[in-house]
């Protein structure tokens, strides 16, 4: 008789570990700066082990000088390696914004060099105050050169950094703070997640919501409560936001000409202003009324966690969107 | 600086007694969630903290670090608002906004905590020059760690400091690790006093652990910078004795390099050795000092527990004027 | 018998200079910091004269340090100045980005203290290659806590600078390097140009181009041009982005339903997309069709001129949107 | 090093007049409107890239600044492949994309020059690790200027290069000036070396007007950092005889300095004298090289002028692979 071991699926975090690891066993150039990643494996032990499978070579702990970090991932992509520049924390890219936005996204343009360098750093609005959780996503989506994931599974998490790790342009790799500990399913060595393709992770027949990263989570919950009170919504995470997946965008609006679009940065000037006004201007007859866009507010986050928890939306709130748009 | 008399001498012990039980009290606090994102426990740098704070006047300004809770009840603030800052309540110094990271009180000259590494010595610099601009008799003392030795933006400041002849102190609050990252791992050359002296001014490696060394040094760095002759660099080596943050461990380091510390360094230690050989009290009356400090502490406990939330409803306020909008 | 000269109005370039003079004159608490300012007056002349009639203390030549010149702004306007930081290009901001959004931007809010500071620099797409040429309004925009000025001819630059320094948030000051020369008159010492106040620079009956910068140039070209074929397009420039004017934007789109926003950004993200965005969303009943935007291909720009002025948008390119919306 | 010999000492002169020749030419080209955006002129710095870059191998790698003509031509590449990108042209080293400041064949290991003060630094330092981690017997030479030692970037990159022992020169080629800000007003405590050393590698200030030492002093250091024994930073001093951009003149420095430095200390005269006085050449011999040089750029300029411009149609091309959205 055999004891059957129900395996627990692996978190977020070892998603990430496990798709690096799958392509550093066949690319040798992969490798991964950052702080406090040998020992630690990094603040969210997303490279935990790594350094002692592959050695110090292939993980290496920088001081903290995230412009330095940045251009040694470059410099290094550009002669032929493929770097991991681990942020941290995406707020830190803010010191190190000349290297990513100025040089690394423009190489290719410019000297007809391809520049394979992903720069990984969790993101979203958590605990830790205003220096902590910056949403920057539409700094990096709106900057020619940069592709940017924002995964929200571990199934994604891991496809997608297959994906970066096998292609040769500079990626963005966004992993939400609070989606850290999540477990779930991840594919096997084989399993990649092309980027621009997004995954309807709830289905619905009345609107959609048009989102990714944490905000799929609150998202699916708003529409399990709409669920019961008639609302049938779809919930379309987007995976990257560039290559950005404009077909499902389209799709959706075609389909119920009610849409939401959400994320959790302050509103003004967010990447859902892009979506919803790509999506209304390509396909403005088939809106039954405007794309919703809910945000955060526009302030700093602040320590207190009801405070901060009050600044981006609950399920209430996209709830009351998706009534809005199912009033049209 | 005068010669050291009674009244000093146990001021300057009670300070770093409060910092000592704020910090192990808050640490347990923290690790009971009250505590919202986590705290950098400062224990082991008490005398860094005493001996510069007692050594500029009060409305002098200081701009420091994550770690800063020793910095911020050495310039005076009580336990009361600092407690419950972290517990990011109303009554907070930063009412609840900023947390254990971002204590603040400009209008006094604390010019605030920080989530980036590297960012105080800036803001500090500016306050110097500020205060060179409208020619206040006053100083400003920049606070950084080890690690943030090695962000870039630090030496740029400490450059502009020099050629403008600032009145600042650039205090290095040494505590030899960033996070589990060993100063000597990422320091190149590694003296700090010779790097800083390449940028042309005068810069010291001091004893961190004698409160009496850092108080000397930081007092004739503010008589040479209030006579114009500008910027100081100062290095004081401490130690410290928790996690990162609250909780951490790690093997980094062992356990005898920390006991090591703590019993042949520890900075109260050796202070009340000072004072009780000086005659200024009896070991009886160190213990009252610290029953007193006690009962401070509890009051503070105290006063955060039962001090309100901040208002949720108040999370838009305060970001700008708004007053730009209006016709002058 | 009287000759009178006919006075040559002052450039764009000057009007900045005189509304900082007349602001000087009245608050000596303002100064400015920045490269090569004092003997050559700024690369755009736009602080010419200055330094020789106010001193050295008042225009300071900084090293090429973007990180700590906005920190000494910053500090400084924390501790009761009001500097003018000159980034120059601002390209460069990238290398104070930390400085620009996680500090100055926070510290309103998280520490209730105001920081008046205007960081200047040119914008815009010219000569000069990717380096030089980047827009990012949107990353400031998006920015909570900041304040972001655009302005299009002389009477606006004096007007909003003088607007800028008589208040106390942090303001972009963004000067097209494109119209560095152009000439107009300018308002006396009691003119100032509030923020968030848009100007209709052409009047018109069946379309609006909403529009900033040297963009409103472009657009006006487009107006005329479509004029001679019937259409009268409005051209509403709207001198800040945040704040912005929504109320002449919803007028704009209740008028006319008829609508183009223009920029010269890359139109992914760029904050078109949240004019447009936010538009519709409010008076989407109004609309007679989707808004349209134009901007700049995604792409870094070129040394090549022919090919940097291919990038952005032409005269053609709008009189083909407005065509557009004129076709509902 | 060994011994200098005819062949070499000839064509180390040659190739200083190739620089003086095409830099001269292309200032008065650049006047009559030829070069878009303006060029930085390195008269008077030939022998600082002449020296490096012929005591490095072919295919080491350099990165570089806005002033880069002469680095680059000293690197091998022709002057009409140069000219022609100055020209914008399509046959130009970028393809016309890049321009004066953005010359660049990646491939060949000219890591580009760069519209940011600062930035070449660390993309040679990042270059280094690759090489470093890639195992290849090359290094990297990261170019800078005086004005760009103020940069805090930079100064991570030297702390990155020093601690990982890295194959890098950071070669600052040390004309004295930052546009019109001379170098000892900025530069805190004045003496580069002496700062370089405190980030713990050999640091020399070097006379960079003769081409032989600087050479020596680089093939010295290149020797190290094959050795595994890391990097070298190395300050020569040089002179920029014309404005920082093409027609400035500024008051900012006297004409008897100019003629002073060009009269005594002239890096091609200086050789000369050598090469005469050594036998390698007569006076005659040195004219009929500085005949050919003539040539070699009149064929440049020739060549720059009738190519053709690049393709309008390629402004959207090479920003990206396009391959990241490919299901693998
Ligand atoms: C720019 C930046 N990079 C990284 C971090 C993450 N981080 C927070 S504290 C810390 C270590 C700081 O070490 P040190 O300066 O020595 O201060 P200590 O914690 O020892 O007081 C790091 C890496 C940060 N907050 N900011
Ligand atoms: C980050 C940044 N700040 C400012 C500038 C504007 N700028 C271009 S060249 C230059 C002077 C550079 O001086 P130096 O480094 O000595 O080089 P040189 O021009 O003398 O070769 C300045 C300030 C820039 N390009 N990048
Ligand atoms: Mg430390
Ligand atoms: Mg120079």
């Amino acid at each position: 008789m055999t004891t059957e071991v129900k395996a627990v699926t692996p978190t977020y975090s070892e998603a990430f570990q496990s798709g690096v690891r799958e392509e550093m066993n066949r690319n040798k150039k992969i490798f991964i700066i950052g702080t406090d990643l040998v020992e630690r494996g990094g603040h969210f032990a997303q490279v935990k082990g790594i350094a002692q499978e592959f050695g110090l070579k292939q993980v290496r702990d920088a001081p903290i000088s995230e412009a330095a970090m940045i251009a040694a991932g470059m410099g290094a992509a550009m002669y032929g390696c493929h770097p991991i520049v681990d942020l941290n924390f995406i707020d830190f890219s803010l010191g190190a914004m000349d290297e990513i936005i100025n040089q690394a996204a423009k190489i290719r343009f410019m000297f007809d060099r391809p520049v394979p360098l992903v720069i990984r750093a969790t993101s979203g609005v958590a605990l830790g105050g205003a220096h902590h959780c910056n949403s920057l996503e539409s700094f990096f989506a709106h900057t020619a050169g940069l592709s940017l994931a924002v995964p929200s599974t571990p199934m994604d998490v891991k496809g997608l950094i297959k994906t970066a790790l096998r292609n040769e342009d500079p990626v963005i790799f966004l992993m939400h703070k609070k989606l850290s500990g999540i477990r779930g399913e991840i594919g096997d060595e084989n399993y990649f997640v092309p980027f621009g393709k997004a995954k309807t992770i709830k289905a619905g027949k009345d609107a959609a919501i048009i989102t990714y990263g944490y905000s799929a989570v609150t998202a699916t919950k708003a529409a399990q409560a709409l669920e019961a009170e008639g609302i049938s919504v779809e919930v379309i995470d987007l995976r990257t936001l560039y290559p950005i997946d404009q077909d499902a965008i389209d799709a959706a609006v075609i389909k119920f000409g009610r849409v939401v679009v959400l994320d959790e940065a302050p509103l003004f000037g967010s990447i859902t202003a892009e979506i919803a006004a790509t999506a209304s201007e390509r396909n403005f007859k088939s809106l039954k009324g405007p794309i919703v866009r809910v945000g955060a507010v526009r302030a700093p986050l602040s320590a207190n966690p009801a405070m901060s928890e009050a600044a981006i939306p609950s399920v209430d709130q996209i709830s009351k969107a998706v009534k809005q748009v199912m009033s049209y | 600086m005068s010669k050291l008399d009674k009244s000093t001498a146990l001021a300057l012990l009670r300070q770093m007694m409060v910092i000592r039980d704020f910090e192990e009290t808050a640490d347990k606090l923290c690790l009971r969630g009250k505590v919202p994102g986590g705290m950098h426990n400062s224990s082991g740098q008490e005398a860094v903290a005493v001996g510069t704070l007692s050594a500029i006047a009060k409305d002098d300004v200081i701009a420091t670090t994550h770690r800063s809770h020793h910095h911020t009840l050495a310039k005076g603030y009580s336990a009361k608002s600092v407690m419950a800052e972290l517990f990011t309540k109303s009554t907070g110094i930063s009412h609840g906004r900023g947390g254990s990271m971002h204590l603040a009180e400009v209008t006094e000259g604390h010019f605030g905590g920080n989530g980036i590494v590297g960012a105080g010595v800036g803001i500090a610099m500016g306050a110097a020059l500020g205060i060179q601009h409208i020619g206040d008799k006053k100083i400003a003392v920049g606070f950084v760690g080890d690690g943030g030795m090695n962000t870039g933006r630090t030496w740029e400041s400490i450059n502009m400091a020099s050629i403008w002849k600032l009145p600042l102190i650039i205090l290095v609050d040494n505590n030899q690790y960033a996070v589990e990252t060993f100063v000597g791992r990422v320091t190149g050359g590694g003296d700090l006093a010779k790097r800083a002296s390449g940028f042309g001014l005068p810069a010291y490696n001091i004893d961190g652990q004698d409160v009496l060394e850092v108080r000397k040094y930081v007092s004739e760095a503010r008589e040479r910078a209030l006579a114009g002759e500008g910027p100081t660099f100062i290095n004081a080596l401490t130690y410290r004795y928790y996690g990162h943050n609250v909780g951490e461990k790690g093997q980094y380091r062992t356990q005898e390099e920390i006991a090591q510390w703590r019993t042949t360094q520890d900075p109260i230690d050796k202070f009340t050795e000072v004072v009780i050989s000086s005659g200024f009290a009896t070991q009886a009356e160190v213990e009252e000092l610290r029953a007193s400090v006690r009962k401070e502490i509890e009051e503070a406990v105290a006063f955060a527990e039962s001090s309100p939330e901040p208002e949720i409803a108040s999370i838009t306020q305060g970001v700008d004027s708004g007053k730009l909008g209006v016709q002058l």
